[in-house]
């Protein structure tokens, strides 16, 4: 299982991009989408490294509940920063 | 085994095609509908093969090693994960075409737009 | 009956993924204690959200006029999709979004002939009047034919999909 | 049978669809571009759970798949404007 080691390479790549985005992005609502791809990518990442359980939660945290806080509260604020 | 890993490759052909499909899709179209179009039908369309590949191949060693629970299991929860993706899409799909209609997006290059008209009155 | 029909569904999807628990039986007696509680719970909780005030979906015959409908619905759905990939592919496309009429008068029905819609021929639901039950679907390649009257033919959007969503769910 | 080069096709699939998420202009073409990565990363669990032959795994798209059209809910009530 050797193969995989090259994913395990990548995609902490692809994770850093959806970082940098989120700091630098002055829309908040653009800055939640990335930032649930982000989470998304680093349960796909837990799922490579065989921990299902971690993965498990990774995903119903940080897809629904974080999302779901930062755009109620977006609601009661300010959309743009 | 053989005619199944055969069918196996096929139906994974068949899903790869259609998933990139769909994700240039997402670069080729000019507006938001067009693109849930390639997105959500393109990706739905070959999810499905790719799951029944994964399907055919746990089915057909449960069925020819026999008293392998692991790989039952396998089945028929990869039928339940395919069930809830065809839902949650349709709804999904749904849900945004609506929400992005009445947040004021207008279809591009249309014909004819009678939610519009419907609108103004 | 609705507290009993509710508790009878919560317990057979709990059945279907918690198989195989067990290298014996299917599954082992724990599982089907807690599962029992789980689903007397949820049939409590949700009882009045889950099934309405008619029962006419507990006939089979209906069922099976379900399972019979997923075949033309699923050639339905490999057409379109085909002439998806080939307007990504050559970028051809005249988009529209009409106004259609199915005259159904329930919402399961309707809620079927939605997703079908969604799922098949170069179309998408967008929006549906709740009270006349029209639906407004955004087509990507539009037939001229259907521009010239106002209450617009449904059948080159979805062929006879109201007709199926009708014998299912009415 | 090997999986590892349906895992990287798909991979592949998913860098595309996070350049749009990127780019995309407005908010509902990035978030039709993240419901695609989520079909795309549900299937490649499931392909994922296949290679590595354990079955806790296929629970994890189950999981995945009902929690995501959650958040896409959200966002589109968001977009739309009603009160949640």
């Amino acid at each position: 299982m050797t193969d995989v080691t090259a994913l395990i390479i990548i995609l902490p790549l692809a994770m850093i991009a959806c970082a940098v985005f989120v700091a630098i992005c002055r829309d908040l609502l653009y800055a939640v989408v990335v930032l649930a791809v982000m989470s998304l990518l680093l349960a796909f990442q837990f799922y490579l490294l065989k921990a299902p359980d971690v993965a498990m939660a990774e995903a119903g945290v940080g897809a629904a509940v974080t999302t779901a806080i930062f755009i109620i509260s977006i609601r009661a604020t300010e959309r743009k920063e | 085994m053989g005619v199944l890993n055969t069918i196996s490759y096929v139906f994974i052909g068949i899903g790869l095609f259609f998933n990139l499909v769909g994700v240039i899709g997402l670069h080729r179209f000019p507006d938001m509908y067009t693109r849930l179009h390639a997105a959500t039908k393109c990706t739905t369309f070959g999810s499905i093969f790719i799951i029944t590949a994964v399907i055919v191949q746990s089915a057909g060693i449960w069925a020819l090693e026999g008293a392998y629970p692991s790989q039952s299991v396998m089945c028929i929860h990869a039928v339940l994960a395919l069930v809830a993706l065809l839902v949650t899409n349709a709804t999904g799909a749904h849900a945004m075409a609506r929400a992005a209609h009445r947040s004021g997006e207008k279809p591009a290059k249309a014909v004819v737009d009678d939610l519009q008209e419907k609108e103004n009155d | 009956m609705s507290f009993l029909i509710t508790a009878t569904v919560a317990y057979l999807i709990y059945l279907v993924l918690t198989i195989g628990g067990s290298a014996v039986l299917l599954w082992n007696r724990a599982e089907l204690v807690i599962g029992a509680v789980c689903a007397v719970a949820a049939g409590a909780l949700l009882k009045n959200r889950f099934i309405g005030k008619n029962l006419r979906m507990l006939n089979p015959a209906r069922w099976f006029a379900f399972l019979v409908y997923l075949f033309p619905f699923f050639f339905a759905m490999a057409k379109a999709n085909i002439d998806v990939a080939y307007r990504v592919i050559t970028g051809r496309i005249n988009p529209a979004i009409v106004k259609i009429n199915p005259n159904l008068k329930n919402d399961l029905s309707l809620t079927i002939l939605a997703n079908s819609i969604t799922l098949t021929p170069g179309t998408l639901s967008v929006d549906v009047d709740e009270k006349t039950n029209e639906l407004y679907v955004h087509w990507i390649n539009i037939d001229p034919k259907v521009l010239k009257d106002m209450p617009r033919d449904y059948h080159p959007i979805c062929d006879s999909f109201p007709d199926w969503a009708r014998r299912i769910a009415e | 049978m090997t999986w590892l080069p349906v895992i990287i096709v798909m991979l592949v699939c998913i860098g595309i669809a996070v350049a749009r998420v990127f780019i995309g202009p407005g908010a509902p073409t990035r978030l039709v571009a993240f419901d695609t990565i989520n079909t795309l990363v549900v299937t490649s669990l499931v392909i994922l759970a296949m290679m590595f032959d354990h079955v806790i795994f296929v629970d994890v798209a189950i999981v995945y798949a009902l929690l995501s059209f959650a958040m896409t809910l959200y966002v589109a009530k968001y977009i739309q404007g009603d009160k949640f």
